[in-house]
This record gives C-alpha cells, structure tokens and sequence, in this order.
C-alpha cells in the first residue's frame, strides 16, 4: 500500500511535477515536502483527502490518495 | 436526481426536456427552476476564443452528488438535474445546468441558486482560457457579479 | 425583452431555445436563469382536474412589459422572455415561464426570481381550479412554500 | 365619453354584474356605488384605472377604464 499524490491545473504545472505516489507520510504537509523537496507552498493552495477537502495538518494513511489543486473555477 | 459529466456539447434545453419527460412526478411538480452557464467570448475585458475545462472525476463525481443530496435535505425538492462540461468548449457553448424541481416555487429556486454557488465554490473544475496573448488559467471565481 | 400571452400549450424548453437561437448576443451571456410554472394535480390537500386562468388582456400585457422594463434597470439583463398561458390548463402543462439572460450569473438569477415574485403579487391573473366538488377560485397566491 | 367598468374573476360572479359604463364619477369610490348599487365591498377588493394599480379614493375622468378584481393569482 502506497499513498496517491495528484496534481491538477495551474498548480501541476507550476511546479511540473507528475502525479506519482509514495511510501510513508503522517500529515497531508509530509506528502507535499516529499513529493515537492519541500517548496514553498502558494498561499491559495487547496488540498483534499480521499476526495474531501483537507488541511495540511490532515492525518494521512497508507492507501489514501492526496490532491493538491489551486482555487476551483467551474460552474 | 443524477449528475453527469459529459465531454460533448451540450444542449441544456433538450437535456432538461427529456429528463423532464422520463420523470414520473409531472403532475406534482409545479416549480422547475434551471440555471445555465454558456460559455461568452470575452472575459475580464479580454477576447477568449476557446476554454479547456480540466477536472478531477472521482471528487468532482462524488462532489456533485455530495451538492444534490445536500440541496435535497434543505429543500423539498422532487428532482435535481446537473450537467457539467469538461474539455474543450468554444464560444456559445453551454458550460453547465442545474435544473430543480418542486411542488412550490420557492424550493426550487433556492435550491438552484445555492447550488450554483456551492458548485462554484466547492467542486474542482479548473478554467484555461485561450487568448489572443496565449492560454491562462482562470485564477479563480467571481462572486457572480 | 418579449413577453406573449397565449392560449396554446406551451413547450417551456423548446421556447427558450428558440427564443435564445434568435438572440444576436449569443457570445455574450453567460448566465441563463429560467423558471417555469407547472400546473399540478393536487393543491391545498385537494385533486384538481384542470385549470382555467382569466386574466384582464390589456393590464396584464402591460404589466408584464413593466415588470421586464423595472428588471432590466436593475440588472444588467441581455435579454428577457416572458410567456403566460390563460384559458383552460391540464395538469403537467406549463402555466407560465421566465428566463433572464445576463454576462453574469448573479443578475440573471436575482432578476428571475424577483420577475416570479412580482408576476404573482401583481400581474392580473386569476386560476379557477376544477376540482371533486366543483370549481373554485383560487383565493391568494401563496409565498411559494 | 363615458367611464367603462370591468369586473373579473370571483369579484365578478359575486356580484352577478356585466361590464358596463357610466356618465359621471368623481372617484373610484363613486364608480363602486354607481355600478353596484352601493354594495359592500370585500375587504381584499383591488381596483385599477386606465390599467395602473389605485385606491377607492383615486380620482376618475370621463374616458377613463376603472376595474374591480380579487387578488391575483397568475404564476
């Protein structure tokens, strides 16, 4: 079991950068500093978990899929 | 009361007509209140000649979803219909729907204004306008005005 | 900015189509807030069989217009149509619709739902409903609950 | 020029009275009495000259259109 990293839009990008997956993290913050090399985060960035909208200090298992996304913009 | 995502134009009208005709409610409701967005041709006092609508299907599915069955707690609704676009869409062309239908006129016009704004604000879609000085991102939405 | 009063039935969605392949602003609205009246079969805890809607031709004519002039400095409106059945009505067809198209969706939505608000409370029409026990006038128009 | 009265609706079958036309009025209220006899008005009765919402106190004028209805009940 691994954990799903995911990228969309302007973000993915920015920091081009593929959606990939990794080993072990504890918080949603641990997965952007592995999958990024720690770069500094846009301030508007927004994060969801399994789906929902999380926070960076969310609580992050193995088999979960992580997303990282800038402001939505549809409808 | 389903949502769709679909990657071919949209006729917003048709839609709403034949999902109306398959329900098994129309003697009871009396209100139907729709909502659609079309895609104009210029944007922040800036030409656009063609958008590309990204989106993440499995949340933006189960956000969708997520909206109806919230809008349905709210409100007495008997049926909610929303269709939403991803790809590339031109000009003219419809973005999305929602369409609500209530005994009462109120419900369904409630409903289908909340839901365009929490569809705007919580589903994740993302805008790429193509411009006469090259592709940007639509940084994010306006409060409708 | 039309608006008809007619004695046919009326296809609320193929009206607006055709009314928004006829607009020369198609490129422009991005917002399309419709809502349509639909007549049930039940009302008040009663069957109701059918409907027929009287009306006063010259008053209400002119307050339709006057409600779509007051609209349209309110809002910035692209466009408005209105259409209002009278005569005799079944259940499952359309009463009466408006859609309002604007740049944005905000204008079109809030025109929309103060349009039903002010045709109900103000444009003269009256239902008489057929029912079980005889026809009835209808007393008061609701708030839409 | 004459004054002409419309009835409408449930107002209408109440009263069991025709449209019709009067000589002189010098207020809604003088059409009211003129055209029914003087009867008693429901509380919820709506008036209209020359098809604008007014008042039993409003003025009339010859080749004026004066109309008595219930409450709408259109939409």
């Amino acid at each position: 079991m691994t954990i799903q990293v995911k990228f969309f839009a302007s973000l993915k990008e920015q920091l081009q950068l593929a959606d990939t997956e990794i080993e072990h993290a504890q918080t949603v913050e641990d997965v952007w500093n592995t999958v990024t090399d720690k770069a500094d985060r846009p301030d508007n960035i927004i994060v969801a978990v399994n789906l929902e909208y999380a926070q960076f200090d969310s609580p992050v298992n193995t088999g979960d899929e992580v997303a990282f996304f800038p402001p939505v913009t549809g409808g | 009361m389903p949502s769709y995502i679909i990657e071919k134009p949209l006729d917003p009208w048709q839609a709403i007509s034949e999902h109306q005709e398959k329900m098994q409610l129309d003697t009871q409701f009396g209100a139907t209140a729709t909502f659609v967005g079309t895609m104009r041709d210029f944007n922040d006092n800036s030409d656009v000649s063609a958008m590309t609508l990204e989106h993440y299907p499995a949340m933006t599915q189960h956000y969708l979803d997520k909206l109806i069955a919230e809008a349905s707690e709210k409100w007495d609704l008997l049926d909610v219909l929303i269709i939403h676009r991803v790809g590339d869409i031109l000009p003219s062309q419809a973005i999305m729907l929602i369409a609500c239908w209530s005994a009462h006129r109120k419900a369904s016009l409630d409903a289908c204004s909340w839901l365009i704004e929490e569809l705007k604000h919580r589903a994740p879609f993302w805008k790429k306008e193509t411009r006469p000085d090259g592709d940007r991102w639509v940084a994010e939405n306006t409060d409708g005005f």
